[in-house]
């Protein structure tokens, strides 16, 4: 029941949401990131998200699956969108649910973390005074270690 | 070859293909790459690569066909 | 620009996050809590909140008074619902954005813990068999220690 | 006065007023509900108390008028 998707349209949060869910579940989480309009105190107008697409799709998917057997539920969602966004575009949403609150509230938080470290996705940040750059990054690490349980 | 982000405006192309000798590693593809000069200046000496979409060591053996992206650091999010 | 609601209708989780968000904040989470059909595992047909209304309200505000000043948001909204639920239907809503994600991941979960701990509401839990009971529940503290930053 | 869930159903009602002699402590009006008899056997004696709205310590003063309530432990969310 995990979705997950590169996306260049505009994310609805509230799609992400209705896939996940059941009636076991007594807890639904939603994490939307969304364009902000400063970074490190300097006024943004917009942001391009650039992609290794297809790896992209293969890493958040990877993701995924190490969210499942760490935390215990099959409900999660996640789209990222790439290409021009504005202020307050979303970039990323990610949705998780399960039978009691901890399991989704550390699977999104973990996810969100995950995809920090090892999406290959670059930001440029495109300033309010003319000026542009790559937003600084996070190395990933070249061998994944899993976290043992 | 696959370059992305800062990596793809330092080398002023986001796709190049390169002929190695069978058993090239990683490592051995960015010696050939530092060895040709200023335009790969941008790649740092420990530049994380992927092998086929999986992040990949030094160490791994390249082949015939294989797709190898540089990453820069990533900032997705 | 804080939102606290004990409610008595059915909640709309999308409504709730639309409370909060800014063009400052990059961090968007919404917690949503569900009834689900099973606890302890019994099969549940549905639910009965009960609250001493008056001061779940206040006792909800505090929650959130405390959110903001550990956490440095104020864009937080929450909303409690009461009286009889089915299986699927939405009990809490809890919206919290922020500049960066580690605000927003900490403080949803600081209220629905701080929720869990001290709001003063029951459930009693309506059992397919037939048989209906009180919900175990937590002994709030009576003196509120809150802990330092 | 008012009770709760189990404590409602147990006292058989949700609220009801008591006269207590000036000064009397929250653990006063326990001890004078306990001596009362069985309906009120189903409040512990280390009950939790709220007066007007604020979770309330056994040595707090009541005053006239104070709304007192009997808090079950608390299942929300």
């Amino acid at each position: 029941m995990s979705f997950v998707a590169i996306v260049r349209q505009p994310i609805n949060p509230s799609d992400i949401l209705q896939h996940v869910g059941s009636e076991e579940d007594g807890a639904n989480i939603l994490f939307v990131g969304v364009v902000r309009n400063h970074n490190d105190g300097f006024p943004v107008k917009g942001v391009r998200y650039e992609a290794y697409e297809k790896m992209a799709k293969s890493v958040l998917e990877e993701i995924v699956m190490e969210a499942r057997s760490q935390f215990g539920t099959d409900r999660i969602a996640t789209t990222y969108r790439i290409g021009n966004l504005v202020i307050g575009d979303v970039s990323v949403a990610v949705a998780v649910s399960s039978h009691h609150r901890e399991q989704s509230f550390l699977a999104s938080r973990f996810i969100m973390e995950e995809i920090k470290k090892r999406l290959p996705v670059w930001k440029k940040e495109f300033y309010v005074d003319g000026r542009e750059d790559w937003t600084e990054g996070l190395t990933p690490p070249s061998v994944l270690v899993t976290e043992p349980k | 070859m696959l370059f992305f982000a800062s990596y793809r405006e330092g080398v002023g192309s986001g796709r190049m293909d390169v002929r190695l000798p069978i058993g090239a590693k990683v490592s051995d593809l960015i010696s050939e790459l530092h060895s040709k000069g200023e335009k790969f200046t941008c790649l740092p000496d420990s530049v994380v690569v992927a092998v086929n979409h999986v992040y990949s060591e030094p160490v791994t053996t390249l082949n015939d066909g294989d797709e190898v992206a540089f990453i820069p650091p990533v900032a997705g999010g």
